[in-house]
């Protein structure tokens, strides 16, 4: 698995063919295609920049909500009450969160396992709370609702075409980075962090900034695509947007994906997003939480099955293919 | 009483030992001596039942226990004091005796191998309640030898018990070795120190990379001009 | 790595088909509309299912019902059910009935933030969105067209409540502007805009606030809430609360030896037959406010009594209990849209029709099985929802007031001390 | 007032002290990571309530019928992790969380949303100078401590209990032992997922029960262990008793609201400035790392 | 070029390495060697920055590093491998030489260039994309050299690099070390293999209880009675063999 360090054409190859493919969906007018789309896109670039932090360093965060909430209130109140352009909160959204992943990291990344998860989750909730508290600010527990105004502007837009069209690009871009960062030297060192953090610190690694790094950069593509996804839903609330529910979720498509992968998150993403829909669509309105039953135990099989996911999975199956055939034709 | 025969194992894709067979007869002080990494702590748990076995055959008692459990094993008197002591920190050391003595063989006779043990070490009688973690190297290796007393051994495996001990506790350990062999427990002795072990050792071997490489009494590898070349690598 | 990128264009191809399929089965049925389709969401699932699933079979029996007796203009009504547990599934969901479904009404949906969702969604794409209970202000206050509240909203409920407290201050001799006021709300939307709706009425009745508290819903032990109020010595307390809290409020303050001279409950927290149950005995003489969920059925006009009492046990029969109000706030505004919106306005094709029809509702108060009449303003808030108070008298849930809803003298006012119940 | 708030608060802990001993006892002995622990107190809690509907068995005489389906749950819980013991942590977490989700909608599924509770037994208090003492909460308390000392008694004088504490010091050496660490894993699960149910089953002679309420009362069982440092009993005790009293004090002097903040606030800095909980230094060594 | 001064480490109040003392010479190789337990591995440890030393310095290059962490430690061109082997096993031969290399490196090609150097100089070269964890025990111990050779260090430190390997692989080994150091790269090896020592190094440092006990040249150091009593028992007759 994890041979991604060294595929560099058929990354770009793949990647272009994924974007292509799925900006057919651009063709279609109907909403609800269009919003299991935004939503599946939407769910790739969370786990994808879940992905770059957790996948590649190995530190379980179920605290990503934190990002995405605190970038999602940024960029509303700047824009319901400043009447800043999205365009601008989006960017303001990413650095917010990105402040606050070198808080969190600063304090949390010395803690490893189920340590780090917790007191993301801890984290996550306390944030929470305070925006249910601080309403003079938040607007408490109601939430926000955007007005409706499309412009371009205001990246708000009648069809769906655009905002999924921005999704994309924002998909893009997640993974652009992140085949850049898996050929890089923080990538390098990231993996290496991985696998063992002792061994790594003895080649001249610096642990901490590294990952410190990875956070920054995870929880920068974190908040700005949950400002998109706020415009795009045109309402937030504490619960919604700090949510534990939606990091477990990047977590979870990941990983079954396959985490420390480029594709992993999206494979994970295109897998499951929609699966959840359907299942929710063909079973919730008739036994109530059937459909996360069915999810519940595929995602502990997976996980018992193949821990290393999907992607992983495939491409440990590729190089065995490939070792044969090398030995075969005896090159080297 | 017992046979190791053309043993292998290792960890992962690693190979550790290639084929090693030993044999120990009843009552007597077996030692086995090798630089680090020969593998011999790995012998040593492969016997013990912690590590798979890939290829090859451990009988004991004539009984074929390549496949039990380490706990079977124990039930069976094949008791290991391991390299390093490996007491339990948080329990005091009548607990870390009283875990010696778990299995449905040594259970009933707690009582009298305890009172054995306080005799043989007056030391722990005194510390019963002292956390184990909180003593004297030679008084955890004490500890650590009473608790597998406390297993009422047949075979008794001990892994370096002069490791990291003062010169004056390390003579007192070989002697204690020697008591216990004196009582009917036959005692598998890995051992740096290897003069004293091959002096106190009926039968000897020596092990280099995952093989035995000499084997022979005890004075008679300790005369081999080879031992030491192989044990210091001049 | 081909095949992985094989692996990945296979995949996203059956997505697609997937996602194909589901959207074009349903467009097959683009048949001459012999039904008339209506969407029904609703959290059936997640935390705010209790009353999701009370308030679903509600719209779910009012449509029965209707379809029973011959549907409107002899079409049979359709309900096209979704499972609606936040507000990501609002989105998605109310897409796919208006796109997929080519549903032009829905009707729910209980909780404010999955709401505020849907009815933005509905009034872009010029469906009916018609509320039947969530009480957040602000729902009908951003201009929407085609967006209609049955329900009362939280700042009418809180100055109600208050009007309540003021009345039976007055009863027992209390002088308004001496009497003290403690306000305990869980810090939901529920809670918050009824707090800020008391808030706003006892300031121009000029009664004292002594406590204005928030707490999370979700708190285990709420004795800290009850020793506060006990520390506020108020005279009046008006508690917003969820079913779990509730119960533990009031076991806390037979606990802690507290009682207060009017104790008034608000919301699920003090209604629901888990409240009842729970606390037996010591439920007896707690006061809740709410749309009544023990219509007086001779007050009622006698078509519409006969409908009730059709609703009261079907919905026995299908929950195994009696309706609360959220099934009741459920059923009349599904009524009310099917025989009184749909069919004024011929179907449900012309929105302007329906909005229209709407509009002109008229019902007076005391129309509905919860005391309300129907008539919209501007915003599309409906100004005759009316709240009643429920106490509990021998295990069971009776109204008194107002007079014209009660069904029962009230009793234990002002509260004794709890060893003298 | 603060002595009230103390006493509530401390009858509080006596409960959360169930619940974190189950999960520091999982942790110490199997080194695996439950976080769907809180999920087990409401499959407890509607064990009573089951036990209640179907045969109007209180909690203070239904526990040996919670005691049994507390134990049937462990093993499913063993099955399903069997695995990833001595494996990634990681992947005990996703697999727990996984289970989580299947519990909570299974119950769902079977007893539907609504909160379910059961009538108070007595529902009095008792009056001790100014502060008032529920009893439901003085039994469950007692309840929890008598159970909590038997389970004291059993970790420290019993034969299984000195192995399951050896274990939790040094698996390997355990084995090489000859303890049997296989059989002693599913003990510890039984142990700890019991205490958990049987937490349930006192917390539902207080409050009613929904599906969802677990990943609360998890967060808690995760604080508490914390704090009394990991893998150390009595540790986990001390700080259950602890968290009931910050919740209560907090509550009323900072806000109904911010009380959970608090302790998460607490949770937080513990977990980065003094990762071997509050209690650690008392003679017990470090964790390592 | 490593200077070592009165260097102690206590856990607790136990003392693993007691008033050390020595210096490396700037091209040279050092043995370090002493029975199980005596506290090589922790001065080792002690030296990269892994554990905080308790007392002493320890220079090198001309800079204090006592109180460095360890990856400014290799920052500065000091790394070591691990008695127990620690390749970054996920991962293939090339990406953990890589991992090494892209210390020194700005771009991947530049890093893989460096690395593969370092491989073709272990043998490893034909493992490229093998995963480490698949590798012999013998070809984990070059990876591990291998991988902070990438490094381009001024001084390696080895912990038992021959341990576990049979004596043609000990022979291979021992020849590649030499071609390291002809590279000009200084050395401190812990080593139990006497015979390497005695083939390799200048000087010989002998701890025992975490105590220094001899140092010199390696064939006045076998000869050492200290020394001979340390490894085989106080009452080993120096005589009788």
């Amino acid at each position: 698995m994890r041979s991604f360090l060294s595929h560099k054409k058929s990354d770009y190859f793949i990647c272009a063919a994924v974007m292509l493919l799925l900006s057919l969906g651009l063709l279609s007018s109907n909403k609800y295609t269009l919003d299991i789309l935004i939503t599946t896109v939407y769910f790739c670039t969370i786990a994808s920049a879940w992905n770059i932090m957790c996948g590649y360093t190995g530190q379980l965060s179920l605290g990503h909500g934190a990002f995405l909430g605190l970038a999602q209130y940024t960029s509303t109140l700047l824009y319901t009450k400043m009447d800043i352009s999205p365009w601008l909160g989006m960017l303001a959204g990413g650095l917010t969160a990105m402040l606050l992943a070198l808080l969190v990291g600063v304090l949390a990344l010395r803690l490893k396992g189920p340590f780090f998860a917790l007191a993301t989750i801890a984290l996550t909730t306390i944030l929470e709370i305070f925006a249910v508290k601080f309403d003079g600010i938040t607007g408490g527990s109601v939430g926000i609702t955007i007005p409706y105004n499309p412009s371009l502007g205001n990246m708000i837009f009648k069809d769906y075409q655009p905002t999924y069209f921005l999704f994309l690009c924002l998909l893009a871009l997640v993974l652009l980075t992140t085949i850049y960062i898996s050929r890089s030297r923080l990538g390098s060192n990231l993996v290496a962090i991985r696998e063992n953090d002792l061994t790594a610190a003895s080649l001249g690694i610096n642990v901490f900034r590294n990952q410190l790094y990875a956070l920054m950069i995870s929880s920068f593509f974190t908040g700005v695509v949950g400002t998109l996804y706020a415009q795009y839903v045109l309402f937030i609330d504490p619960a919604g947007s700090f949510s534990v529910i939606v990091s477990e979720k990047a977590a979870l498509i990941s990983i079954i994906g396959g985490a420390g992968t480029v594709f992993g998150p999206l494979i994970g993403g295109i897998l499951l997003a929609p699966t959840e829909i359907f299942l929710r669509t063909w079973l919730g309105s008739t036994y109530q939480g059937a459909y996360l039953i069915v999810y519940g135990v595929v995602l502990i099989f997976v996980i018992l099955t193949i821990p290393n996911g999907i992607a992983g999975t495939v491409s440990a199956y590729i190089r065995k293919c490939n070792c044969k055939t090398e030995q075969a034709s005896g090159d080297d | 009483m017992l046979k190791v025969t053309e043993l292998s194992t290792g960890y992962g894709e690693n190979q550790v030992l290639f084929g090693v067979s030993i044999q120990i007869g009843q009552g007597e002080i077996a030692g086995m001596v090798g630089s680090n990494a020969a593998g011999k702590t790995t012998l040593l748990h492969t016997i013990s039942g912690v590590n798979r076995v890939w290829a090859g055959k451990v009988e004991f008692c004539d009984e074929n226990i390549t496949k039990m459990t380490p706990q079977c094993r124990t039930e069976r008197g094949l008791i290991q004091c391991p390299e390093g002591r490996r007491l339990f920190p948080s329990l005091n050391v009548l607990e870390n005796l009283l875990i010696g003595s778990y299995s449905k063989r040594a259970k009933p006779k707690r009582n009298k191998s305890l009172k054995h043990v306080y005799e043989m070490f007056p030391i722990l009688f005194e510390r019963r309640y002292q956390p184990a973690g909180l003593m004297s190297g030679g008084e955890q290796q004490m500890c650590a030898i009473g608790r597998a007393l406390m297993g009422d051994p047949a075979l008794l495996i001990m892994d370096e018990p002069s490791l990291g001990l003062a010169p004056i506790i390390v003579q007192k350990v070989f002697e204690i070795i020697e008591q216990i062999n004196r009582e009917g427990v036959t005692i598998l002795l890995v051992e740096q120190n290897v003069r004293k072990a091959l002096s106190i050792s009926a039968h000897a071997y020596a092990m280099e990379s995952g093989k035995i490489t000499m084997h022979g009494t005890g004075k008679e590898l300790l005369q081999d001009e080879n031992l030491r070349k192989t044990y210091l690598g001049i | 790595m081909k095949k992985l990128s094989w692996f990945l264009i296979l995949m996203l191809a059956s997505v697609t088909v997937l996602s194909g399929c589901s959207s074009s089965t349903p467009a097959n049925t683009a048949k001459p509309a012999e039904v008339i389709k209506i969407g029904v969401i609703q959290p059936r699932s997640g935390p705010l299912a209790v009353s999701g699933e009370d308030s679903y079979w509600g719209t779910k029996i009012a449509i029965d019902m209707v379809n029973e007796a011959g549907g409107i203009k002899g079409k049979k009504i359709e309900a096209v059910v979704a499972d609606v547990p936040n507000a990501g599934a609002a989105q998605n969901e109310v897409n796919r009935l208006i796109q997929n479904e080519k549903v032009k009404v829905i009707t729910g949906i209980y909780g404010s933030a999955m709401a505020e969702v849907a009815a933005g969604i509905c009034n872009r794409n010029e469906v009916l969105y018609w509320e039947h209970i969530s009480v957040t202000d602000r729902l009908t206050k951003q201009g929407y067209k085609s967006v209609f509240r049955m329900h009362i909203n939280g700042s009418l409920f809180g100055e109600q409540a208050a009007q309540i407290a003021e009345s039976y201050a007055k009863k027992i001799g209390l002088d308004p502007t001496k009497a003290t006021v403690a306000v305990v709300s869980e810090n939901g939307d529920f809670g918050k805009s009824i707090a800020a709706g008391v808030d706003a009425y006892t300031k121009k009745a000029g009664t004292k606030i002594v406590l204005n508290e928030l707490y999370d819903s979700k708190t285990t032990d709420t004795s800290p809430i009850v020793l506060k109020l006990k520390a506020s010595n108020a005279d009046i307390v008006i508690a917003t609360s969820y079913i779990n809290d509730g119960i533990d409020i009031t076991k806390k303050s037979k606990v802690l030896d507290y009682s207060p001279k009017i104790f008034l409950g608000i919301g699920s927290g003090y209604g629901l037959a888990a409240y009842g149950k729970s606390l037996e005995k010591d439920a007896e003489g707690m006061i809740d406010l709410d749309p009544t969920s023990t219509p007086v059925l001779k007050n009622l006009d006698p078509n519409m009594a006969k409908a009730v009492e059709e609703f009261q046990k079907r919905f026995k029969a299908a929950r195994g209990y009696d309706s609360p109000t959220v099934g009741y706030l459920a059923w009349q505004a599904t009524w009310v849209l099917l025989n009184n919106v749909i069919a004024t306005a011929g179907g449900t094709d012309n929105l302007a029709a329906m909005i229209k029809a709407a509009k002109e509702l008229d019902i007076k108060v005391g129309s509905l099985p919860t005391g309300a009449g129907v008539k919209f303003d501007e915003s599309g808030q409906n100004t005759r929802a009316v709240i009643s108070a429920m106490q509990w008298q021998k295990g069971k849930l009776v109204t008194i007031y107002p007079d014209y809803l009660a069904n029962a003298q009230g009793i234990m006012i002002p509260l004794p001390a709890w060893n003298k119940r | 007032m603060l002595l009230q708030l103390i006493v509530s608060g401390l009858l509080l802990g006596g409960i959360y002290a169930l619940l974190s001993l189950g999960l520091s006892l999982i942790f110490g002995v199997s080194k695996f990571t439950n976080f769907a622990h809180g999920d087990f107190v409401m499959v407890g809690m509607y064990m009573a309530f089951v036990s209640y509907g179907m045969f109007t068995l209180t909690p203070y005489f239904s526990w040996p019928l919670v005691m049994l389906g507390g134990v049937g749950f462990a093993l499913l819980l063993y099955l399903v992790a069997r695995s990833t013991i001595e494996k990634s942590g990681l992947n005990q977490i996703l697999v727990t969380l996984g289970l989580s989700m299947v519990l909570q909608n299974t119950v769902l599924l079977f007893f539907k949303s609504d909160y379910k509770s059961i009538p108070a037994t007595f529902g009095s208090s008792i009056k001790l100078g100014t502060v008032f003492i529920s009893t439901e909460m003085l039994i469950a308390f007692v309840i929890a401590v008598v159970i909590t000392g038997g389970f004291f008694f059993f970790i420290k004088y019993t034969d299984t209990g000195r192995a399951l504490r050896a274990v939790s010091d040094d698996r390997a050496a355990s084995k090489l032992m000859g303890l049997p660490v296989n059989l002693l894993d599913p003990i510890a699960f039984c142990l700890g997922i019991v205490l958990a149910c049987l937490a349930g089953a006192l917390l539902m002679t207080v409050y009613p029960t929904t599906p969802t309420i677990g990943s609360g009362y998890n967060l808690i069982a995760w604080v508490t262990v914390v704090l009394g440092g990991l893998g150390y009993l009595q540790g986990a005790l001390f700080s259950a008793l602890l968290i009931g009293i910050c919740e209560t004090v907090s509550g009323f002097y900072l806000g109904a609201d911010l009380r959970q903040a608090v302790y998460y606030v607490l949770f937080i800095l513990v977990l980065v400035f003094r990762p071997q909980g509050l209690f650690a230094g008392l003679g017990m060594k470090k964790v390592k790392r | 070029m490593l200077s070592v001064q009165n260097v102690t480490k206590r856990f607790g109040g136990l003392a693993a390495v007691k008033d050390v003392s020595f210096e490396v010479e700037t091209g040279s190789i050092v043995g370090l060697i002493g029975p199980n337990g005596s506290g090589k591995t922790t001065l080792f440890n002690v030296i990269s920055g892994v554990y905080p030393l308790t007392g002493g310095t320890v220079t090198f290059d001309g800079r204090d590093i006592s109180s460095m962490e360890s990856s400014r430690v290799a920052n500065l061109g000091l790394v070591r491998t691990f008695q127990i082997v620690k390749p970054f096993n996920e991962l293939s031969v090339l990406d953990n030489v890589v991992a090494g290399a892209f210390q020194r490196c700005r771009n991947r090609d530049e890093a893989e260039d460096k690395a593969m150097v370092a491989m073709k100089m272990l043998d490893l070269a034909q493992y490229k994309d093998t995963l480490a964890k698949n590798l012999t025990l013998a070809a984990k111990k070059r990876l591990e050299i291998a991988r902070i050779l990438s490094t381009d260090p001024k001084m390696i430190m080895l912990d038992e690099v021959m341990g576990g390997l049979n004596p043609q692989e000990t022979e291979q080994l021992v020849e590649t070390v030499h071609r390291l150091h002809e590279l000009g790269i200084t050395m401190l090896i812990i080593e139990h293999k006497m015979k390497c020592i005695m083939e390799l190094s200048s000087k010989v440092i002998v701890l025992n209880n975490g105590q220094l006990i001899a140092m010199g040249t390696p064939q006045a150091v076998v000869k050492d009675p200290e020394v001979i009593k340390a490894y085989l028992g106080a009452d080993y007759n120096v005589e009788s063999y």
